[in-house]
């Protein structure tokens, strides 16, 4: 496109640009028109897992019900309460849309097509992440409401905490691959590092759930507590961005577990027709975005302070234990630090596979024993004090 | 290093806010606007407002910010350690590990002194 | 200085990071601040870009802007009587302006060719080089080898550590509610 | 490329912006974020001197690192002596804090 661009009369400075903000648009406007297709398949799978029929009456299968549900949205009247900080209430949305749509900037959707292959891909989605934060505080603090404010408080204690397991899940992947960019990991992954990492899967998808605040982990907006958190104040298009930027996001996190743990493009043929890498790549991400909707739909939400032990007192040790037992075995076994085909990589992923069976018994074993003591002192107090349950359910530490 | 990647990113942060940004702007236009006084009232589950959302909030909040923060800055020295992982030897894991372990010592006095604990 | 892409990114980012920084020691309402403080990190963030450190300038993001700055504006949240105060300046704020523009003008008058073109080169250094060679391009694992190499920062690394550790045992102690204090009454 | 007085004035003018906010604001939170920006005009000039001066030698950067780690503790601690203080005043102002004056 830049040649075709300098043959017209462009300086190749300006054809480069244009070419890249072509690029730009492309992968934007995929993303959002992505988002009008994805909200109806969330919302079959959603009644599936409910017992519903879901959407079926706006066009065939009821397709068309986003568009439709966006037309009416945007013919809703903008309310904005008294005592709001104008310029920051608004921004709000437009950020936490930008934040995500800023993470497609580096996915490769085929073997020749990603956004920009940044070299330091994977600290990029980090650094974005950061941004999704910043405007659910500032949506919760501008609203001039209380349960808005509560909300951006139980933001910062909620995403900022579950980002630490987030990263040390993603570190595994990076130190696999001895590269932190996306396309490269891909590349590397002769086998997918699911085998590798299975137990490194899981707390990516465990954390990637909390950062998305969904189900269980929906209590930045819980809507019987906190009626709907820091978008209590918002309406009409802008609360329609908000629930953009959630759909998005969540979907985005289907799209990173496939490309850093189910090989990205990868497949038959991929690296020859782009097409149909581009085509893996969404299979793989509906699947892993699937499985984050059956969670949503499956588990009840759960309290703050068991959302916060969970993460500090068990997903933490857990992912730094993780990333130096992977670390250590890497090192042990030899020949990792050149794999350039499948066969090199059977032996490493066999004894990575091994090791986090070993890892999934022992913390299971833990989890067990924890339990069944933390059940027989509550049995106890409750029989010796004569006290009523609830008061001593949340008492452990 | 190829700044070229980088125009990429800085126009998708010039661009990237104009696709949100747009139907804001159109529903703006499209939308009726007939504010009133009890429309615009805060909403505080029906009744009116009590006092205002300026309340003190407990301080709990602050310290998982603080782990969160301490925690961020470590796992910034994990991602180069992890880049040229394949190209250290075993002594390079030996540190890591000591500086993971002095890491959770502050984690563990922190569960310990129940600063992490909800109640 | 003519104007190339580079230098015009420059000058963007530059004018970004200098804003937000006035903003962010003028703005009357704290939380306002907190946020121009965020949007001068994501300038030197970009000017980190130009200068070939894109770790450096991951970090500053997500140090500074998703931990750090969500710290301060967290603690700007938690004292909330203070985001609209009479007064942000104390009385001297004068004096102090003016001090700080002379401590500005000392800085440009050392660094910037000026002095070279008055003949003084008391420095011995030249801040007006445009061309430096290449960084490589495996920087960043080099980094990463640098900061594990015993002879290297290994020390300072480890020390780091340490240094995080106390602060955030400190700071736990700071402002974990102090339960037998409490009992007592809780004077200061 | 730009040449290198030019991102040493850009620190300069951010140091000095610190500088006035550090001196001048009365809100403690407001001092904190006033000395970010000083350390953030630190870390340019650390990062813009080891790009032209020694690019092939990474002492810039892992300065530059050190310098984000120190921000980072100081930070933490500060904030926690601003919210301790707050808890037991209600107030921030850094004038107001005098226990240790007399």
């Amino acid at each position: 496109m830049t040649g075709l661009l300098q043959d017209i009369g462009f300086s190749r400075d300006l054809a480069v640009l244009i070419a890249k903000a072509a690029g730009v648009i492309v992968v934007a406007v995929f993303g959002l028109l992505w988002t009008l297709l994805g909200i109806w398949l969330e919302r079959k799978w959603a009644a599936r897992f409910q017992d519903r029929v879901g959407p079926n009456r706006v066009g065939p299968f009821g397709l068309i019900q986003t568009v439709a549900d966006t037309v009416k949205i945007l013919l809703k009247e903008d309310i904005m309460n008294k005592g709001v900080d104008r310029w920051v209430f608004n921004l709000a949305p437009i950020l936490a849309v930008l934040a995500v749509t800023l993470i497609w900037a580096v996915v490769p959707f085929s073997a020749a097509w990603i956004g920009t292959d940044l070299n330091i891909g994977v600290f990029y989605l980090l650094a974005v992440g950061a941004l999704g934060t910043v405007a659910v505080i500032m949506a919760g603090w501008s609203s001039n409401n209380k349960y808005a404010l509560l909300s951006a408080y139980r933001a910062v204690a909620q995403l900022v905490s579950y980002e630490v397991p987030m990263v040390l899940a993603l570190l595994v992947p990076v130190l696999l691959s001895g590269s932190m960019s996306t396309q490269e990991i891909v590349r590397q992954q002769h086998i997918w590092y699911v085998f590798a990492a299975p137990l490194t899967v899981l707390l990516f998808l465990i954390s990637g759930q909390a950062e998305i605040g969904r189900g269980p982990f929906d209590l930045l907006e819980a809507e019987s507590e906190l009626v709907s958190g820091f978008h209590i104040e918002y309406s009409g298009m802008k609360f329609g961005m908000f629930y953009v930027a959630e759909f998005l996001h969540a979907f985005t996190v289907g799209v990173l577990t496939a490309i850093l743990f189910l090989g990205g493009w990868r497949g038959p043929f991929a690296e020859d027709v782009a097409i149909l890498g581009f085509f893996y790549l969404m299979i793989k991400s509906l699947f892993a975005y699937w499985v984050l909707v059956w969670v949503r739909m499956t588990l009840p939400r759960v309290r703050i302070d068991h959302l916060l032990d969970f993460n500090w007192k068990f997903l933490v040790p857990v992912g730094l234990a993780n990333l130096l037992i992977v670390a250590l075995v890497w090192k042990a076994i030899p020949g990792t630090d050149q794999i350039s085909s499948f066969g090199d990589a059977v032996v490493p992923t066999l004894a990575l596979l091994l090791v986090n069976v070993a890892m999934f018994l022992v913390i299971g074993a833990l989890l067990a024993d924890r339990g069944r003591r933390e059940r027989a002192r509550i049995e106890a107090r409750v029989a010796g004090a004569d006290l009523p349950v609830e008061t001593v359910a949340g008492a452990g530490d | 290093m190829n700044l070229n990647e980088w125009i990429f990113i800085g126009l998708f942060f010039a661009l990237g806010w104009a696709l949100p940004a747009t139907p804001i702007v159109l529903g703006k236009i499209l939308a009726p606007k007939r504010p009133n006084q009890v429309k615009q009232q805060t909403y505080e589950c029906g009744v009116e407002m009590v006092g205002s959302p300026w309340t003190q909030f407990r301080a709990q909040y602050y310290i998982f910010a603080l782990v969160f923060l301490v925690f961020d800055v470590e796992l910034v020295f994990l991602f180069p350690w992890a880049l040229a992982y394949n190209q250290l030897g075993l002594f390079a894991l030996f540190e890591m590990t000591v500086f993971i372990f002095l890491l959770v010592v502050a984690l563990v006095y922190t569960w310990r002194k129940g600063a992490l604990r909800w109640s | 200085m003519e104007l190339t892409a580079e230098s015009i990114v420059f000058l963007i980012m530059s004018a970004i990071t200098l804003g937000g920084g006035l903003l962010v020691v003028s703005a009357r309402n704290l939380f306002h601040a907190g946020l121009y403080l965020m949007v001068s990190l994501l300038g030197v963030a970009g000017l980190f870009v130009l200068l070939s450190a894109p770790f450096l300038a991951g970090v500053q993001v997500v140090v500074y802007i998703g931990a750090i700055a969500i710290l301060i504006i967290l603690a700007i949240m938690l004292t909330p009587s203070v985001t609209q105060l009479p007064a942000i300046f104390n009385r001297q704020w004068a004096f102090n302006l003016a001090l700080a523009a002379f401590f500005f003008v000392l800085l440009v008058s050392v660094v910037s060719p000026i002095m070279g073109e008055l003949g003084v080169d008391a420095w011995n250094a030249d801040f007006t080089q445009k061309n430096p060679a290449d960084v490589p391009a495996d920087s960043i694992v080099n980094l990463g080898k640098d900061l594990v190499d015993p002879d290297k920062y290994m020390l300072p690394f480890e020390v780091a550590s340490v240094l995080l550790m106390a602060a955030l045992i400190g700071a736990v102690l700071l402002v974990s509610p102090d339960k037998a204090k409490a009992d007592e009454g809780g004077e200061d | 490329m730009v040449p290198l007085w030019m991102y040493l004035v850009v620190a300069a003018a951010l140091f000095s912006t610190g500088l006035f906010g550090v001196l001048a604001r009365r809100n403690a939170i407001a001092i904190l974020m006033s000395i970010e920006l000083m350390l953030n005009a630190v870390n340019i000039n650390l990062v813009a001197f080891w790009r032209y001066n020694t690019p092939l030698d990474l002492s810039g950067q892992a300065f530059a690192v050190f310098v984000f780690v120190v921000a980072a503790a100081e930070v933490a601690v500060g904030l926690a002596l601003i919210i301790s203080i707050y808890r037991k005043r209600q107030s921030v102002i850094a004038e107001d804090v005098n226990m240790l004056k007399w």
